[in-house]
């Protein structure tokens, strides 16, 4: 898992996106990102986690990093046998304080009716997330899960 | 995503549809919010038997609805929420705040203090 | 419709993406596609119709722009108003004459069981369809549809 | 994608499944070109019941077929096409030189020449 995030491990297929902050794009990540990974052959379970993680990552670039004006989002997604790597990436406003943006119920945006759920629920979806972040320059969250493991059980149509 | 509200017995039913993200959420926010006030309603349950998908910003969603009418001196419940919502609705602290219910009846019975 | 494909308008939101020239990412490209128009409120006919012609031209793409070895795709999708404008390119091998290869049936890979029908499918399911291609430079494939027309018919559910 | 094969009175019934593109196909052609050698048929009918979607390698891989059963003497069908795959078949021709039942029962019947 650690060689994964250093890119020390032979990437068998990849995806890199890009698209503008517009709220209507959540739901064209998540499905797309899903869409790759189906070849894993995940579990409706796993699926819907990473979809999750996905849409709050590009929730927030959209909300906190470009502050809902118009910035560009890039979405990179390797797969390595079970394992995929997603990087959710922005140019925005970027963040102080990691740590405390980690604390559960933490939100810098509360007038917006956000819960400060959004990272703890990425972090509990996955098996590893880091957050890269330089205050004016940007965000990158780096997700990495496995899936597909188990092959007995319920599987997405 | 949509949202249809219907009024049975003096509570607001809104029974959310498609996938509950942040893009989904701005505009049902605004028309509960607006149903509430022009109908001068402050009981409210909001059904998710069509909400297959949702994040956290759901979870604001049905916090702030919340406040809403705590502030209107109402009740509020949840009804019909799917398993694959299970997990998000156990990490969010809703279930401490809120009641959830089977079926849309046993909510609106709930709410009208039955 | 010709001001679109000059890029006179203004375009009201977009995507970029870029993957390597695997098969397995044929389905990933439509339905990433398919995800992103769903804005435009499609009937279930018009995206079957657009994911068609987009797995078309990825498939030609792999099969004869890199002619089954590694290179990388990029598709750009650019909506607006009703209409939804995508490039499908390739840095292949490719296309000498290419309205010999517009030509219903005809195909340079029959041993591979191509039916020589992909761009006559692609052609008939868009509004528009041009193909720019240089020999030993690569393709690029530009489509064009209007979506979303006619509200009162059968949409995906 | 994924195929299943059963032989039903001498006739090799093979119902596709999934999404019929370039991907798909490879495995499929090969998967049929196998098991008509092992099991010596020439009657050959593709059901396509669970295919929704379908793009011109889909019509290579039923012009592909018939080749091999016309080759081997045979006779061969389609059943069971859905109507979103109506205009690709269409454009094809693939209805000119092969037959389409509405049931798996009767392209059996067809191509056992009843
Ligand atoms: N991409 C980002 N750019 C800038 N700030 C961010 C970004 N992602 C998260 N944050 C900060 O971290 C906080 C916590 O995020 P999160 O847990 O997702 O909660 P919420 O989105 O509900 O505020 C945000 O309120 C914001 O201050
Ligand atoms: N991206 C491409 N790069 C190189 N050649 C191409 C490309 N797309 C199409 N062609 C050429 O055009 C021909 C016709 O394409 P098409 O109508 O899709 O039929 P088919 O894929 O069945 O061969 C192909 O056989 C090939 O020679």
């Amino acid at each position: 898992m650690t060689e994964y995030l250093q890119e020390k491990v032979h990437v068998q297929n990849y995806i890199r996106m890009q698209f503008p902050s517009c709220s209507a794009n959540e739901s064209f990540a998540r499905v797309a990102v899903a869409s790759f990974v189906a070849q894993l052959d995940p579990t409706l379970e796993e699926l819907t986690e990473l979809k999750t993680a996905v849409s709050e990552a590009v929730t927030n670039a959209i909300i906190h990093g470009y502050e809902n004006s118009f910035g560009e989002i890039r979405i990179e997604c390797s797969l390595y046998d079970q394992t995929v790597k997603i990087t959710i990436e922005d140019d925005g406003v970027g963040i102080e304080d990691v740590d405390m943006a980690r604390q559960p119920l933490y939100t810098s945006r509360p007038e917006l009716e956000r819960s400060g759920m959004g990272l703890t629920i990425m972090e509990s979806f996955v098996d590893r997330m880091e957050i890269q972040s330089e205050p004016g320059q940007g965000t990158r969250v780096t997700l990495v899960k496995s899936m597909g493991g188990q092959k007995t059980s319920q599987r997405p149509s | 995503m949509s949202l249809q509200t219907t009024t049975i017995s003096g509570v607001l039913v809104a029974r959310l549809q498609g996938e509950l993200d942040h893009h989904a959420v701005e505009k049902i926010r605004e028309d509960i919010e607006q149903t509430v006030q022009q109908e001068g309603i402050n009981r409210l349950v909001l059904s998710f038997a069509n909400i297959h998908f949702m994040d956290s910003s759901g979870i604001g969603l049905v916090l702030g609805r919340l406040r809403t009418i705590q502030a209107l001196g109402g009740k509020m419940a949840l009804c019909e929420v799917q398993n694959s919502l299970q997990k998000i609705f156990e990490m969010s602290g809703i279930l401490k705040v809120l009641k959830l219910f089977p079926s849309e009846q046993e909510a609106i019975e709930y709410v009208r203090g039955e």
